[in-house]
């Protein structure tokens, strides 16, 4: 693709380390996990790499992995995996999670269960007190982000967690932005439960993962044959499996090469942006946040029309919400943050990636004022115009 | 997701910009709900001479206000607000189904210009005919 | 894989012409379908055309095509997805269907549903006077598979479709075993959802589909960001899609050189089998099954060991229920037949596939009968010996 | 799943068969549950001379039957009663969690050969002595 790609934290390309290693796994060593006889075992030899693999990323142990179909899937497994062990009770999380969280609870709520959504300042950070004093007798989970999509923002998981913990409360984080770019471990972050997706750590789209913490009990929520200790049922997804692991693999042993990298550009396009173009706002915290991550809120100018304008020039980044699919509202992110509708209206997301070149942010730099001109000049809202 | 002439629009709109001494301005939308259009006109012999817009929003809010601006000059008021936000997807090869509501307000701005060309010109007893059903904006 | 693999209702390699339509979208086309920037609507383009070419092979249209992570994803989405309009009331399945269908409605059981399995004849058939008088006021749903994985029996699932029709229930079927070896036109069948899973059909693992008739009102079973028009939720997983299209549309374009000739293979391997072993059974209907399917009960002797003492010859087969992960108990589809676990223990399933050739059907008849002497001289039930 | 052990004894097992004039022999599991083991044996001085297996089962089923003949042959009826099945498991370098219980019965069905040794022999106060914990056929 003769694409500038900034949209990382959307989906990423298939690392060709990493499609080396499943390869062989599609036509050649084809088989059924389940399967006893050669082919099966080799099949269950290499997802048994993969758990191993993932696990040693996140400091767990491979009893502790069970491999879902994505990061949305692990969300769901988490929340509404671990509510089945209940009849019912309150699940606190917070106002800037992922619709696969957020919706996840909203389901529960629909099944009778109560769910406080704790807000957060205008940095996108949860209000510790607010989520300490939401804590009931009968909250029976917390699940809070380790990294919020759309602004970058780190959660003080670690702390939260302790929180829930002091409550005897089980505590879930989607960890689905953070794998691969930051150091996880899920002993120091003191988590029950954590979700990863390949699809945004150089692995395929179609596999992720939770952990879950020896002794956390969940229930499944697919039914049926009874894989990954009867946790997930389904037919191994083999090469997805061995994707994933050799992803994180490949993520840590290159993560103190790639994360200053990544810093660093991301610093340059943040303060050139800043510096080009008036009335813009950098979104998130300027310091606390994902390497890769760079988000803006540009005023008197619509998100939509400044990515295809972009998308014009040959660059992909993306606006507010990028992971619901086809949806026009304003990002709940941002306007959890305390901006207006305009300002989400206004936003634009840039996550870089491992590929990404100093040339290619010079070149957006280039390109991009050009368009903010354009699209201000043709705004009915810009009045210096 | 759009088609080509949506995407034409977009990166070439057509009489973007406001007219100086306009003798009609319709504005809709909100900037809440992601998208504002206004229309200015110039009105010869009850003909549309002129018309020019603006417009924060998506692509096909940029689109639809760029078609709508070819689509009614040179016709006369009542041709123009003939035009129905539906014609106006139809001119561009259709909408995907999400932008079909908010996004796709430009006739009705047009209308809203044409109503107030009539009102300032006294003639706001004809706004009923002209405008079958005439527009308000919605903020 | 030096194997001959006679194992394709577990699961199939991915044939490399469908692994060259995949191919581009794992490291090239890599974008997010829901995004709409170039990257994003080229890979947009490709899950639309995966659609197509479902809806195409089922007589379906694309509308009605949810993709989800594989067979065990759209049975539960079937059953749990479609139950959820309700507050609970009554559910009519088989007494054979795979565990997917199985343990969604032993789960809708837990949550206070009735669910009626109705029994099947020696040949593993469903009884349709008993399916009939299953029926009553608070039934919601029907779900009988179009082909049974164990013995390859087909169903008589219009007549079941239209049964149900008459009642007012609509009605659901697993066509994973069928996809792809014998025709289906959901039409024709009547059925208001269907059940499809990649890698059974020379597609990947982790990809299936649930068809669901225009009109048929079902919930989603995992939540988020809205995908396939909010069925189901998790970034589509675009070489997968691209894979069970492009399978699909290989498989019906071949199906009527491929099925003659799996049927012969297959006729000459069970006649062959009855002829030189004795105490040996077909179980299933000896003529309306699935092309590939060959399931026999071998006496005084266990799945296990033929499977382990054939795999030492390079021969992959599967024994009893294949599908349940690490299960060692007797297959419960044979068992319903009426057989004892006696038999259920000594069953042996080769399931035959494109690749497959005649030699590789005279090697197996070569080497099993010396498999099956050897274990029988072992065995204390053999009393011949 | 298994040990390169487990698949040597189950594709090369030794000792199959059954003796003719056995001194003892002991069967345990069900074809129902899926493992049937039988092991008659040979006994002089107090000594297994002789053993032979014939097994109805899985692959581990198989495999402990063939290693335990191995292990008894030449013990004293105290060492072989000693033998439990989870040496028996041990000594094949472990078997799946799923195979622990019905298809590791081998050493059961050794004990109860001795059993029956010791009672056809006038014995059977010996029997608890021997045979610490003292195996019943399960059918
Ligand atoms: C934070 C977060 N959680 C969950 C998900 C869902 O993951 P997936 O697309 O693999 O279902 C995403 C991305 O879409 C995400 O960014
Ligand atoms: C009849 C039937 N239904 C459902 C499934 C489950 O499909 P998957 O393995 O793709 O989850 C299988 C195979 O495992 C099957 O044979």
């Amino acid at each position: 693709m003769n694409y500038v790609y900034f949209d990382h934290a959307a989906t990423t390309g298939v690392d060709p380390r990493v499609f080396a290693r499943m390869e062989p796994y599609f036509s050649e060593f084809y088989g059924n996990a389940s399967e006893i006889h050669g082919p099966g075992r080799k099949a269950r030899e290499a997802v048994e790499w993969g758990r191993a693999a993932v696990a040693q990323a996140l400091g767990a142990n491979e009893k502790e992995i069970v491999f879902t179909s994505g990061g949305t899937e692990a969300d769901n497994m988490a929340l509404i995996g671990y509510a089945q062990r209940f009849s019912g009770g309150h699940i606190i999380t917070s106002a800037v999670e992922h619709p696969a969280v957020m919706e996840s609870a909203r389901f529960l709520q629909r099944q009778g269960w109560d769910v406080t959504f704790v807000p957060v300042d205008q940095y996108g950070a949860v209000d510790v007190d607010a989520y300490r004093a939401a804590f009931r007798d009968d909250t029976r989970l917390a699940s809070v982000m380790l990294a919020n999509n759309v602004v970058g923002t780190l959660q003080p998981v670690a702390e939260l967690a302790r929180i829930a913990h002091d409550q005897g409360v089980a505590f879930h984080t989607d960890a689905v932005q953070v794998a691969g770019s930051l150091p996880i471990d899920v002993d120091e972050l003191g988590v029950d439960m954590l979700s990863i997706s390949g699809h945004k750590i150089y692995a395929p789209k179609g596999i992720g993962a939770l952990y879950v913490r020896k002794g956390t009990r969940i229930g499944p929520i697919l039914h049926g044959g009874g894989h990954e200790r009867r946790l997930r049922s389904g037919t191994e997804n083999v090469p997805g499996i061995v994707g994933i692991g050799a992803a994180l693999e490949l993520a840590v042993a290159e993560m103190s090469a790639t994360r200053p990298r990544l810093e660093q550009l991301r610093d340059k396009v943040v303060a050139a942006t800043l510096a080009t173009i008036d009335e813009v706002q950098l979104l998130g915290d300027a310091v606390n946040r994902l390497p890769g991550n760079a988000c803006f809120s540009i005023r008197y100018i619509e998100g939509e029309s400044m990515l295809l304008q972009l998308d014009g020039k040959g660059i992909a980044v993306s606006s507010g919400s990028a992971c619901a699919s086809g949806s026009l509202e304003p990002s709940h992110v941002i306007l959890a943050m305390g901006f207006g509708a305009e300002e989400a209206h206004g936003s634009l997301r840039l996550t870089l990636g491992r590929e990404n070149t100093e040339a290619e942010i010079d070149y957006f730099l280039e390109v991009f004022p050009p368009i903010v001109e354009h699209l201000r000049k043709m705004s009915p809202l810009y009045v210096k115009g | 997701m759009y088609t080509d002439l949506v995407m034409d629009h977009f990166a070439n709109p057509r009489n973007v910009g406001e007219i100086e001494d306009a003798d009609g301005v319709g504005q809709i939308g909100n900037p809440v709900c992601g998208d504002v259009m206004r229309m200015s006109i110039k009105v010869e012999d009850d003909r549309i001479a002129d018309v020019k817009f603006k417009t924060f929003g998506c692509g096909a809010a940029v689109a639809t206000s760029s078609i709508v601006t070819e689509m009614v000059i040179g016709k006369t008021l009542s041709e123009a607000a003939e035009i129905s936000n539906k014609a106006v997807a139809e001119a561009l090869g259709g909408l995907p189904a999400n932008k079909m509501h908010c996004s796709n307000l430009a006739a009705d701005a047009m209308h809203i210009a044409i109503e107030d060309y009539l009102t300032r010109n006294g003639r706001a007893d004809e706004v009923a005919t002209i405008l079958k059903s005439p527009k308000k904006a919605s903020s």
